[in-house]
């Protein structure tokens, strides 16, 4: 790389990793949403945060 | 619709004008800010004066949003925004007239203090003459466009910080040509253009940002 | 002529009401009951046009009111739960802005009458803040002295913070503005008889 | 004319986005590995900067991409507030990560390319300052959204910010341009890149081709995500997680 090895492999390794990181994190957002929808169905209630008795 | 663009205007100032501490602090927060730069920076003239308009530019941008937050917030509170919104006349009129009631409580300010502090750091006339004239134009369109971040944030917490996230992207272009305006007519170039193209901004946002603000409120008054 | 067809609000994700519907000629007055949080503000807000509703429409005079915007506005009066008055204002001030700003042309010998009727008489320069809740909510409702000609009236709650006298008073203005063709849509927890040429409740079911 | 709004219902988007996921994903490793096979083996060494314009690539790619997704944003905000259709403000929520990371992506690069050619990690260049103030547009939409918990809210503001912030992007780019030639003194810009020999030009469409591929499918994944989470009260949503456990 002609010495300029740092630079290049930094460049694509940050890009490989920023998009492993994002591919990570929307496989972790996709499995915790479908968990979190799948305890509130056994549990029948319909999943909106209790909100306070303001005057609607 | 010039009577309702006058009274709320009218209404503003005799409300500003009731609570005559928010004016200063937004003036003393101007001075104080452009005073502190020389004793960061060193008091070595030439230094200065090549900084000074940024250095204004930026002082006079961030204390016209400071007072971005109260621009609907106390209205929402009391109940009298809905009034606004439910006027029989154009909401944008309204929302101009606030916004120019805001310029005029803490944008003029600014600039009637700035040849003052120019002074501080040593320009010369014609270059002091430059920099109110180019924050005279420019200061409008910070109100006009931070008016649009205040629209959107209402009623949010952390409001305040947000819309600095969400306005000061948008200031860049006016910071551009308010500060180079003066160091074009340092280096000779002249300030005319970036003077025009300031008063094109002011057009552009004064007829088109009145309607994005009218939008934002409708919304976050839903 | 008022108009709702099939009204709907959805508060979050839950179902607030659905196909709400009803018509009011002139001179009419609807009163919404139902309990804290069945959507009475809610109903009162889409009416007006500060909220969208999920479904169904509203007609003023035939036309859709989202269509009239601005027109329905100046045919419109609301009184919201907040007493729409700005604390460091006097009573004078705020019923002069309130009134240019609902395009009612009064000076400020109209306004200080209507203070007179409704029972701030004295108090009409000092700033609202200091104020009782009370003589605050007299202040709002100085408004509706002014609005003789606004046919369509919308208020939440306006009997709340007010003693005997100003309620007695109230009911006296509401009536004369139903008598004048005028149209009332109101919410109370007190029960008032408003007598009316035709006077309907709609409950809001929890 | 296939008919637009069935597939703009959310019931039928999610399993046709589903579908579709594993494609885009496929075509993005393709294009990105032909990519960097010319990029890497038949693009030749550059005369002045040697082998350090490598990172062209990918700098040019992500830079196009974060411009183009903020687009593509405010389009689908826009039709989300003109249509008040869901589905389309949930897309255009979805693409602002990506978007953001994109820019994040473009800046990294740019300022590790600008350290061998001209000795500074950060060029005050006109499209670098402009990719800055477009992360921060992205931040602010972000920010703006997470700010707001009545989900129908936060799609129209996003959407009036999401606008305000298109009309604004020619006007700072312009205006950063201007201000960089004034102070040319300052710094090289980065039009002093290499000549476009033909297969670095096809090197940088791959790549670009290869970004694209992978936006497309990382926001649809992120968007049944947030179908899913906003649409929890719906029955296709239960039947939906009826079939899974």
């Amino acid at each position: 790389m002609g010495g300029y090895a740092l630079y290049v492999w930094g460049s694509y390794a940050v890009t490989a990793l920023v998009f492993a990181l994002e591919a990570g994190a929307l496989a972790k957002r996709r499995k915790d949403t479908l968990e979190r929808l799948l305890r509130l169905r056994q549990s029948g209630i319909d999943g909106t945060e209790r909100r306070d008795e303001t005057e609607t | 619709m010039i009577a309702i663009f006058r009274c709320v205007l009218r209404r503003d100032l005799v409300l500003a004008f009731r609570r005559r501490s928010d004016v200063l602090t937004t003036l003393f927060f101007f001075v104080i800010v452009v005073s502190l730069f020389p004793l960061g920076v060193g008091p070595e003239p030439e230094l200065l004066r090549t900084m000074a308009p940024g250095i204004l530019w930026v002082a006079a941008l961030l204390a016209s949003m400071l007072s971005l937050g109260r621009l609907f917030s106390l209205d929402y509170l009391d109940g009298t925004l809905e009034q606004m919104l439910l006027a029989p006349e154009p909401l944008p009129v309204i929302v101009l007239a606030k916004a120019a009631a805001h310029w005029l409580v803490s944008g003029l300010p600014l600039v009637l203090m700035s040849p003052v502090l120019a002074i501080q750091f040593d320009l010369t006339q014609t270059l002091i003459e430059i920099l109110v004239l180019s924050l005279l134009l420019g200061t409008p369109v910070l109100s006009l466009i931070g008016a649009i971040g205040a629209s959107l944030t209402l009623g949010l917490r952390g409001g305040g910080v947000l819309v600095s996230l969400l306005v000061l992207p948008l200031y860049v272009p006016v910071l551009i040509f308010g500060a180079g305006a003066v160091g074009a007519e340092s280096s000779g170039l002249g300030a005319q253009s970036h003077l025009l193209l300031l008063a094109a901004m002011l057009v552009f946002a004064a007829v088109a940002s009145p309607w994005a603000v009218a939008a934002g409120l409708r919304i976050s008054v839903e | 002529m008022f108009e709702a067809d099939q009204l709907a609000c959805v508060r979050g994700d839950r179902p607030l009401f659905e196909s709400v519907s009803f018509r009011m000629e002139a001179g009419a007055a609807l009163q919404v009951a139902g309990v804290n949080g069945s959507g009475k503000t809610s109903l009162l807000r889409i009416l007006c046009g500060l909220s969208s509703p999920a479904d169904g429409e509203i007609r003023w005079k035939g036309t859709s009111t989202r269509s009239l915007r601005e027109e329905f506005f100046s045919d419109l009066l609301y009184l919201g739960h907040a007493p729409a008055v700005k604390d460091d204002l006097t009573p004078v001030e705020n019923l002069m802005t309130s009134a240019a700003l609902a395009g009612i042309d009064a000076d400020e010998a109209d306004a200080r009458q209507a203070l007179e009727r409704i029972g701030l008489a004295g108090c009409e320069d000092l700033p609202t803040k200091v104020l009782s809740q009370g003589q605050r909510r007299r202040a709002a409702l100085a408004r509706l002295l002014l609005s003789e000609r606004i046919p369509l009236w919308v208020l939440d709650e306006p009997f709340t913070a007010l003693d005997a006298a100003a309620v007695e008073q109230l009911r006296g203005t509401m009536e004369g503005h139903l008598q004048r063709g005028g149209l009332l849509v109101f919410t109370t927890h007190q029960d008032v008889p408003i007598r009316a040429g035709q006077f309907s409740r709609l409950e809001l079911a929890r | 004319m296939i008919n637009w709004f069935k597939y703009s219902s959310p019931q039928t988007f999610f399993p046709l986005a589903g579908e579709m996921v594993p494609w885009f994903f496929a075509l993005a490793v393709a294009f990105g590995a032909a990519g960097l096979y010319i990029g890497f083996f038949v693009a030749p060494t550059d005369a002045q900067q040697g082998e350090a314009y490598r990172i062209i690539f990918i700098h040019v790619a992500a830079a196009w991409m974060s411009m183009f997704l903020y687009l593509v944003m405010a389009f689908w905000a826009g039709v989300g507030l003109v249509f008040n259709t869901r589905l389309s403000a949930m897309v255009a929520q979805a693409l602002a990560p990506t978007g953001a990371l994109m820019t994040f992506i473009a800046l990294w690069t740019g300022a590790l390319w600008g350290k061998p050619t001209w000795g500074t990690w950060w060029v005050w260049d006109a499209r670098l300052t402009s990719e800055l103030i477009l992360l921060f547009l992205y931040l602010g939409f972000i920010a703006l959204q997470a700010a707001i918990d009545e989900p129908r809210r936060a799609d129209k503001a996003g959407a009036v910010l999401a606008l305000v912030g298109a009309v604004n992007v020619p006007i700072i780019y312009f205006s950063v341009k201007w201000w960089n030639t004034l102070h040319q003194g300052a710094s090289v810009s980065l039009m002093a890149a290499p000549t476009m020999a033909k297969t670095m030009l096809w090197g940088m469409l791959m790549m670009a081709l290869a970004f694209w591929m992978y936006a497309l499918g990382a926001v649809l994944v992120r968007v049944r995500s947030i179908l899913l989470e906003r649409e929890r009260h719906t029955d296709w949503v239960a039947s939906y997680l009826g079939r899974l456990r």
